[in-house]
C-alpha cells in the first residue's frame, strides 16, 4: 500500500491549489482583440487613434455602466440557475418614484408640490428601497411558490412597466435637484458600478453568502440536503438583483435630469447579454463579476467603435449581434480546448 | 464636416421620413457626412451618443429627443464640449433658455392633434361619438395629441363630443386592428375614431371593414400623412389626416447645424408648420413624404 | 484497416462473423485528460460467451476504457478490434450499430418519458404511418421484461421509479440491442441480493448466447460467483488478465491496490452510552408508516431492507428533506422539530444521501467547494467571510485521510470517477463533526481499500460516542459493522436483530416478510 | 408510492395502458377560470356578456394567432431544453423581406418595380426559406460551437431586427397583392395557427422526431449514449422554430398589409411566456402544444377582456404581470399537489 498511497498522496501535498489561468482571461483577450481591431481601423480610416482618447475612454464605460449595475445582480441570480428580466422595466420604475422625490422647488409641475427639494438621500434611498421591495417580491415568489424565475420575472417586468406608466399617466419627472442629479454626472455613474461590482466581487469569492449562491446554482438539492436554507437564500439573491436595478434606476434618471416611464426597456437583456458574455452560465453554478464586467465594457467598447468608425445606423445593430455570438463562440473554444477530451 | 445626428427611433415611419430627408439632403451638399444613431427610444442610449459624437470630434450634432424633458443635460454636455446642438422635431423642455450654438427646429406638436380633432369636429358638425386610439402610453407625442383632443373637445364648437373609449394601441396597425375589433364585439357605438397616428387609424379601418361596417358613416382621422394614409384617404376610408413636413424638417434642421458649424447666427427656433390633409387636398401631397 | 460501421452492420447481418480469436480487443490504449493520465497502454480481450470482470480502484481507468469501447471517448494512442477488424468509433451510435452495448455507471435515463420510450428510444416501432406504435412498444416491452423477468410497468415514468428499478431499466435497454458485446459498468451498486441473483440469472442467459460481456464492479463474491476471468487496473496501467478460479479474494486485492486488506470490517464493539435519537411513530402519507427506534452513542444501527422498502425516505425524514406527516423525534432527551436539514444540522447531525449525482454532488464545483459546504454552516465562516486558509488546509488532510484520487482540490468533482466523488462527499459530512451520521449506502461504487478505509473512519466515529445509522443493501457490511439491525418492509419496521443473533437468513426473512 | 410498488408487481401482460389526466387540465380550467371571472364581472359592471359573442370569440384568438405561431416552434426549442430569443426578430425580417415580393403594381413606390404583381406562393416562399435560414443558423451555431442558445438566439434577435431596419432604410413596404393579404384576412390567422399545432402536436407525441426532442431536453448525456445524433436533432429543431416565425412574419404582414421593420418586437417574450404558461418546462423534456394552445388563448382572453370591461389603460399591464404569474402559481400548485409524495 505504501508506495501507492504515497501517490495518492502525494498530488495533493505537492501541487499548488490557485495559480490556474482564469477564466476570464479569454474574454478579457477577446476585449483587448476587438479595441486593437477598433484602434488599427481607426488610423486608417479615420486618421485617428481609436483608445488615446481620455473622452472615449470614459463614454465607453460611462455609457455601459447603468447596464454594468444591474448585470452585477443579474450575475448573481444567473449564478443560482435563475433569471431576471424584470430589471429593465424595475428601472423604469424605480427611475420614475425616485425622480419625484427629486423634484426641486423651481419646477412649476412637481408631483408632489410639497415635496421637493429633498435632500439627496430621499430620493435615493425611495429608489432603493423601490428595487429592494420588487426584487424581494421576485425571490418570495420563486422561493415560496416554485414558479420559473422566467415567468415570475416576467409577471415583475409587464407589472412594474405598467406601474410606472401608471405612476403619473406617463407623464415625464423633471426639474430634479442638482443634488440629486449629481450622482448621475462625470463620472459618477462608472464609479458607483465599479463600487458594486468590487463589492459583489468580494462577497461572491470570499463569504459565506457566495459558496451558497454557487452551490445553489449546482445543484439545489444537494445545497438544500447540506442544511443551505435555499428559499431564504433566493430570497436574497433576487432581493440584491431588484436593489442593484433600483440603484440602477436611480443613476438613469440623475444622469438624464429626468425620468420617464419607458426607461430602462430591454436592459434586461444587455445584462444578462454581459453577464453571459462574461462567462456566466445559464445552466447555473458558473460565473464572476470580473467576467461580467468585461462583458459589460465590450458591449460599451463595441458602441463607441461604431460611432467612431461611423459605422451606418442600419449595420451596427447586424454586426452587434455577431460580434456578442463571435465573443462567445471564441470564449467556448478556448475553455474547450482547455478541458478538452 | 461631420455632422452626428441621434433620433429617437428608427422604427418610426414619419422619423423614417424626416432622417431621410435629412440624408437626401446631406448628399447635395459637397463634404457633408452624417453619422445616423439610432436611440431606440433611449433617453440613455440617446445621451451616450451624444457623448460617443463628442469623443470623435464631430463639428455639430444633430438630436431628434426622446425624452423632451431630458434636454438640459443634453445640451450642457454638447455646450461644454462647445460643439453647436440642434433639435429636431420634438421640442425641447429648455427651448427657451438654449445655450449659444443650440436651436430648434420643429413644427409646433400642439398644431397635429389640434388640428385632426377640429376637422373631425366639422364633420360631425360637432356633436356625436368618438373614440380615441392613444399611442405608446409612455411617448410624449401621443400624450400630446391626447391632450389635444380633449382640448379641442371641451371648446365651445366641439362640446357635443362624446369620447367613449380611450385605449392604447401602441402605434401599431395590428393592434389598432385588434382593438377595433375588441371594441365592436363589446358593442361599443360611435361616429369617429381619433387616432394618434395613421398607422393605427388604418388598422381600426381594416377591422371596420371586416366588421362589414359601412366606413362612409364613420369619421377616421389620423395623424402623420404617410404614403399608406394617403393610399387609403384616396380610396375613401380615411377622411383626416394632418401633415407634418419631416423632409423640411430634416433639411431644416441640417441647415442650422452646418451654419452653427461655421460660427454663422441662426434662429433660436424654426417653426415648419403642420398642415391639414383632407380628400380634397390629397393629391397635394401625395409626392412629398 | 478500419471498417466503416456500415460495413460492418453488413457483415453482422449476413452472419459471416470473420473468424478471430477475440470478440472484442484493444490493445496500446492511451487517454488524457488535462492533467491526468486516465489510461497509460492498456489491453483488453473480450472472449465471446464469456464474463470478463474488470477491477481496479477508484480512478484505476475502467470507466474510462469502456467509454472508450461505447464510443464515447476517442482515445488518444491505441486501436480497437471487433472480432479481428479494426473499428473507430466516433459516436455512440458508431458503437451500437457494431454491436456494443453499455450500461452506464451513472445512470442514463430520460426522467420525464416512460419506461418503454426509454428503452426504446431511437428505435421506437412504427405503425403503417409512420407514427410511433405505443401500443406496439409497450407490448414489445413487456415482452422484453417478461424475458428478463422484471415487473416495472412499461407505462411509468422513469421519474417515479427508485435508483435499483431505474438499475433494471438501465439493464433491459441495453439487453434490447441484442449486442454481441454488453458492458456493464457497476450495474449492481444500488441493487440488493435480490436483485443481483436476478441481474446474474440474466447474464449467464447472455452468455450462452455467445454474448461476449465486461462487468466492472468492486464487489469480490461478485466476481466469482459470475465472472470468467478478469483484468486488473491500476493506476491507468494494466497490471494482468486471470481467470477467476486461479486466484483468491486476497490475490485480486493485492493485484488492485497493491497490499493485503486484513480486516474488510475493522468493527470495533465499543461501549454504548445513552440514547441521543429516538423517532416515536414517525409517518410519512404513503411511504412509511409508524416507524419508532432508539439509537444510542457509539451505536451503529444498521438498517436492511429490500429495494424500495423505505428505508431511504426514514432517513430523509430524520434528516428534515421530507418533514413527517406525524410522529416525534427526540435528539439527546429533547422533542426536536426538524422541519429542513439546516435545523438538523445545527443539532449535530449529517446525512450522506444515497443518490450521489442527484442530491450529493455540486457536479460542475471543484472538489474544495464540495467538501466545504455543510461546514460552513458554522464553522470557519467569521462575519460572513470564508476563512480559505483554514478551510483549505483541513480540507486537503480529509482528503488526503480518504485517499481521493484528485490532481488537487481545484479539481472540479465532475471529472472524478465515481468512487472518489463518493469520497468527497463522506468527507463533506465527517468535516462537520456530527454526533449523529445516517449513512444511506455509503460504500456504494468504493472500491475495497476504500471501502476498509471507511468502514475504519465509520467505527472510528461510533468510538468516539457518534451515532450512526447505518442503510446498506450489501448484506456483508450490514452484518459486518453494525451493533444492531432494523430490518424494513414496505414502509414498516418489521423488527430488530443484535448483532449476536443477526444472520442473513434471519434478514432476510424480515425483509421478504 | 406504495400502491406503486404494489401495482408494478401484478402481472404485466394484462394490464391496459393508463390513461392518466392530462397535465393540461389544471391551465386548462384555469384559463375557463378567467373567462368566466370575466363573463360575471361583464354581467355586473357592463350588463353585457362576455363569452356569448361569436365576434369577441374569433378576436381573442385571432389577435394572438401570430404569437400561437411562433410559440409553437418555441415550444419545442424550449423542450428540447434550449431558448429562442430571435423570433419576434425574425417575424419583421420575413414580414419586410416576404412584403417586398407582394407588392402590386398598382403601388408607386414598389421596391423591386420589375417584381410586382408575383403569384402569392412567392412571396410566402421567400418569407418561409428566409424564417427558415435564420432558425437553421441558430441551430448550427447551438450544435456546433456550443455556445448558449441564448447567445446564440440574441445575435439572431439583434441582427435580424438591424437587417429588417436596413432592407428598405426603415421605410415601411404597403401596396401588398390581395392575394398576398388574404391569408391575413378574416379568421385564416386562427385556422394556420391551429393547423400549425396540430401538425406538430401530432410530430411531438407521434413521430420518432417528437421522441428525440424530449429525450434531448431531459436527459442530453442519456440522448447521446442511446445514438441519438444530438446536433442533427438541434439543427432541425431550430430550424423548424425559424420556419414558424417565418410564417408568422407572413401572417403579420398580410393581416397588417405592410410591413415595417418594428413589427414583432417582444414577440418572444409572448410566445415564451405561452409556452410556459402552457405548462412547458424552461429547464427542458417537458411540455406540449396543446399546452401552448391553451397559454396563448389565455393572453388573448386576457387582452379581450380588459377592453371588454374598459380597464384603464394604465392598470392593463399592472393586471396582465399578475395574471401571467398567477395562472402559472395555480398550475405549479395543482401540479405538486397530484405528484405529491
Ligand atoms: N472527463 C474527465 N476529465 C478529467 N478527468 C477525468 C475525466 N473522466 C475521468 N477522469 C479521470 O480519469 C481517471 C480514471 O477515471 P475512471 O472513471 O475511468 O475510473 P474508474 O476506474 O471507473 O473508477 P471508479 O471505480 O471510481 O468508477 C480518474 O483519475 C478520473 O479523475
Ligand atoms: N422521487 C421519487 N418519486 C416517486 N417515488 C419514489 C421516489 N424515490 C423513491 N420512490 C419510491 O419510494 C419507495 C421507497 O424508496 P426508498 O428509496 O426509501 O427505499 P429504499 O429501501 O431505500 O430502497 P432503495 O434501495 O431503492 O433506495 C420506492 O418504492 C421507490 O420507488
Ligand atoms: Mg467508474
Ligand atoms: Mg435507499
Amino acid at each position: 500500500m505504501n508506495t501507492e498511497a504515497a501517490e495518492s498522496q502525494a498530488p495533493l501535498a505537492t501541487r499548488p491549489r490557485r495559480h490556474r489561468v482564469p477564466p476570464e482571461l479569454t474574454i478579457f483577450l477577446v476585449l483587448i482583440g476587438i479595441a486593437l481591431v477598433y484602434e488599427i481601423l481607426g488610423w486608417i480610416f479615420v486618421g485617428q487613434s481609436f483608445l488615446m482618447n481620455p473622452q472615449r475612454l470614459t463614454i465607453m464605460i460611462l455609457q455601459v455602466s447603468v447596464i454594468g449595475i444591474i448585470s452585477v445582480g443579474v450575475t448573481q441570480v444567473i449564478i443560482t440557475g435563475g433569471i431576471d428580466l424584470s430589471s429593465g422595466s424595475v428601472v423604469g420604475m424605480t427611475a420614475m418614484i425616485a425622480a419625484s422625490f427629486a423634484q426641486a422647488s423651481t419646477w412649476p409641475r412637481a408631483l408632489y408640490p410639497g415635496l421637493t427639494d429633498m435632500p439627496f438621500f430621499v430620493p435615493i434611498g425611495v429608489g432603493l428601497l423601490i428595487g429592494l421591495l420588487a426584487g424581494y417580491i421576485n425571490g418570495q415568489l420563486i422561493a415560496k411558490t416554485k414558479i420559473p424565475p422566467f415567468i415570475a420575472t416576467l409577471g415583475m417586468m409587464v407589472s412594474a412597466r405598467g406601474l410606472s406608466k401608471w405612476y403619473t399617466k406617463g407623464q415625464p419627472v423633471s426639474g430634479l435637484t442638482d443634488q440629486f442629479n449629481f450622482i448621475g454626472t462625470g463620472i459618477w455613474p462608472v464609479v458607483v458600478f465599479l463600487v458594486v461590482a468590487l463589492i459583489f466581487h468580494i462577497a461572491l469569492r470570499y463569504t459565506r453568502y457566495g459558496k451558497f449562491t454557487y452551490a445553489i446554482g449546482a445543484n439545489v438539492q444537494a445545497a438544500r440536503v447540506s442544511g443551505i436554507n435555499v428559499e431564504a437564500h433566493l430570497i436574497k439573491v433576487y432581493a440584491i438583483a431588484g436593489l442593484l436595478a433600483g440603484l440602477a434606476g436611480v443613476v438613469t434618471a440623475a444622469r438624464a435630469q429626468t425620468a420617464q416611464a419607458g426607461m430602462g426597456v430591454m436592459y434586461e437583456l444587455d445584462a444578462i447579454a454581459a453577464a453571459v458574455i462574461g462567462g456566466t452560465s445559464l445552466t447555473g453554478g458558473v460565473g464572476r463579476i470580473t467576467g461580467t464586467v468585461i462583458g459589460t465594457v465590450i458591449l460599451g467598447v463595441m458602441t463607441s467603435g461604431f460611432t467612431f468608425l461611423r459605422v451606418d445606423a442600419y449595420y451596427q445593430e447586424i454586426v452587434k449581434g455577431v460580434i456578442i455570438v463571435a465573443a462567445v463562440i471564441v470564449d467556448v473554444y478556448r475553455q474547450k480546448k482547455r478541458t478538452k477530451h | 464636416e461631420t455632422v452626428g445626428v441621434s433620433m429617437a427611433l428608427f422604427d418610426d415611419n414619419f422619423l423614417t421620413v424626416l432622417r431621410n430627408g435629412m440624408q437626401d439632403y446631406a448628399k447635395t451638399l459637397d463634404g457633408v457626412t452624417l453619422q445616423v444613431e439610432d436611440a431606440q427610444n433611449d433617453v440613455a442610449k440617446q445621451q451616450s451618443q451624444i457623448q460617443n459624437f463628442i469623443a470623435s470630434k464631430v463639428d455639430a450634432i444633430i438630436v431628434n429627443p426622446v425624452d423632451t424633458d431630458a434636454t438640459t443635460a443634453m445640451s450642457k454636455i454638447a455646450a461644454d464640449a462647445g460643439i453647436p446642438l440642434v433639435y429636431v422635431n420634438r421640442e425641447p423642455v429648455n427651448v427657451d433658455t438654449l445655450p449659444d450654438k443650440q436651436a430648434f427646429v420643429a413644427s409646433n406638436e400642439q398644431e397635429s392633434g389640434t388640428l385632426e380633432t377640429k376637422e373631425v369636429c366639422r364633420l360631425l358638425g360637432g356633436k356625436g361619438k368618438a373614440v380615441v386610439m392613444m399611442g405608446e402610453l409612455s411617448n410624449q407625442a401621443a400624450r400630446m395629441r391626447t391632450k389635444d383632443v380633449h382640448d379641442v373637445v371641451a371648446t365651445d364648437e366641439c362640446k357635443g363630443i362624446e369620447i367613449v373609449e380611450e385605449q392604447t394601441a401602441n402605434w401599431s396597425r395590428t393592434q389598432g386592428s385588434d382593438l377595433m375589433t375588441n371594441w365592436l364585439s363589446s358593442g361599443i357605438e360611435f361616429d369617429a375614431v381619433i387616432s394618434n397616428n395613421d398607422e393605427m387609424a388604418i388598422g381600426a379601418i381594416q377591422a371596420l371593414k371586416a366588421a362589414g361596417k359601412d366606413l362612409s358613416k364613420i369619421v377616421i382621422g389620423g395623424v402623420d400623412a404617410t404614403q399608406d394614409a394617403l393610399a387609403a384617404m384616396q380610396a375613401g376610408d380615411l377622411d383626416v389626416t394632418v401633415f407634418q413636413d419631416a423632409a423640411g424638417q430634416g433639411k431644416g434642421s441640417l441647415d442650422a447645424a452646418l451654419k452653427l458649424a461655421k460660427g454663422e447666427k441662426v434662429e433660436k427656433k424654426v417653426y415648419i408648420p403642420f398642415q391639414l390633409v383632407t380628400p380634397e387636398n390629397v393629391k397635394d401631397f401625395v409626392a412629398k413624404n | 484497416m478500419a471498417v466503416s460501421p456500415s460495413t460492418m452492420a453488413a457483415v453482422r447481418a449476413s452472419g459471416a462473423i470473420p473468424n478471430a480469436e477475440y470478440l472484442l480487443s484493444a490493445e496500446g490504449i492511451r487517454k488524457e485528460f488535462p492533467g491526468v493520465v486516465a489510461l497509460d497502454d492498456v489491453q483488453f480481450r473480450l472472449k465471446r460467451g464469456s464474463v470478463h470482470a474488470l477491477m481496479g480502484e477508484n480512478g484505476a481507468g475502467k470507466s474510462t476504457l469502456m467509454k472508450i469501447l461505447a464510443g464515447i471517448y476517442t482515445p488518444d494512442k491505441g486501436d480497437v478490434h471487433l472480432k479481428g477488424m479494426e473499428i473507430r468509433l466516433k459516436s455512440p451510435l458508431d458503437a451500437l450499430e457494431n454491436g456494443i452495448a453499455m450500461i452506464h455507471q451513472e445512470l442514463n435515463l430520460m426522467p420525464f418519458m416512460t419506461v418503454a420510450e426509454n428503452i426504446w428510444i431511437r428505435r421506437e416501432p412504427k405503425n403503417r404511418f409512420g407514427f410511433v406504435d405505443h401500443g406496439e412498444m409497450y407490448r414489445m416491452t413487456e415482452e422484453l421484461f417478461h424475458r428478463l423477468n422484471i415487473t416495472i410497468d412499461p407505462d411509468i415514468e422513469v421519474r417515479h421509479l427508485s435508483v435499483a428499478s431505474r438499475q433494471m431499466v438501465e439493464i433491459a435497454k441495453a439487453v434490447s440491442y441484442n449486442s454481441d458485446v454488453l458492458i456493464m459498468d457497476e450495474p449492481t451498486s444500488a441493487l440488493t441480493e435480490r436483485e443481483v441473483a436476478h441481474l446474474f440469472e440474466i447474464i449467464r442467459g447472455l452468455k450462452v448466447q455467445g454474448i461476449g460481456i465486461v462487468y466492472i464492479t468492486h464487489k469480490m463474491n461478485e466476481l466469482f460467483e459470475i465472472a470468467d476471468e478478469f483484468s486488473v487496473f491500476r493506476d491507468g496501467k494494466y497490471i494482468g488478465t486471470h481467470a477467476s478460479t486461479d486466484v483468491t479474494r486476497n490475490d485480486i486485492i493485492r493485484m488492485m491496490v497493491g497490499r493485503e486488506i486484513t480486516q474488510m470490517f475493522p468493527k470495533e464493539v465499543v461501549p454504548i452510552g445513552d440514547v441521543v435519537l429516538s423517532a416515536k411513530n414517525l409517518s410519512l402519507d404513503n411511504v412509511f408508516h409508524e416507524v419508532s427506534f432508539d439509537v444510542r452513542a457509539g451505536e451503529i444501527l444498521g438498517v436492511a431492507g429490500l429495494v424500495g422498502s423505505g428505508r431511504s425516505n426514514v432517513a430523509e425524514t430524520l434528516f428534515g428533506v421530507t418533514p413527517a406527516s406525524s410522529g416525534t423525534i427526540e435528539l439527546f432527551g429533547k422533542k426536536v422539530d426538524i422541519s429542513s436539514p439546516t435545523v438538523a444540522i445545527r443539532n449535530h447531525m449529517a446525512f450522506l444521501t444515497e443518490d450521489r449525482k442527484d442530491t450529493g454532488c455540486l457536479l460542475i464545483l471543484n472538489v474544495l467547494e464540495n467538501m466545504q459546504i455543510a461546514v460552513l454552516q458554522d464553522k470557519f465562516v467569521k462575519g460572513g467571510f470564508v476563512q480559505e486558509g483554514a478551510i483549505e488546509a483541513t480540507c486537503e488532510d480529509m482528503a488526503r485521510r480518504l485517499r481521493v484520487k484528485t490532481p488537487n482540490l481545484d479539481e472540479r468533482v465532475e471529472n472524478l470517477s465515481g468512487g472518489n466523488q463518493q469520497k468527497v462527499l463522506i468527507g463533506r459530512w465527517l468535516l462537520t463533526n456530527p454526533r449523529i451520521l445516517i449513512l444511506d449506502e455509503p460504500t456504494r461504487g468504493i472500491d475495497v481499500g476504500a471501502k476498509a478505509e471507511i468502514h475504519k473512519l465509520v467505527t472510528e466515529m461510533a468510538r468516539n460516542g457518534v451515532a450512526v445509522i447505518m442503510i446498506s443493501s450489501e448484506m456483508p457490511e450490514v452484518l459486518g459493522m453494525s451493533d444492531r439491525i432494523m430490518v424494513m418492509h414496505e414502509g414498516r419496521v418489521t423488527g430488530f436483530l443484535n448483532r449476536d443473533e443477526a444472520t442473513q437468513v434471519k434478514v432476510m426473512e424480515l425483509a421478504a416478510q
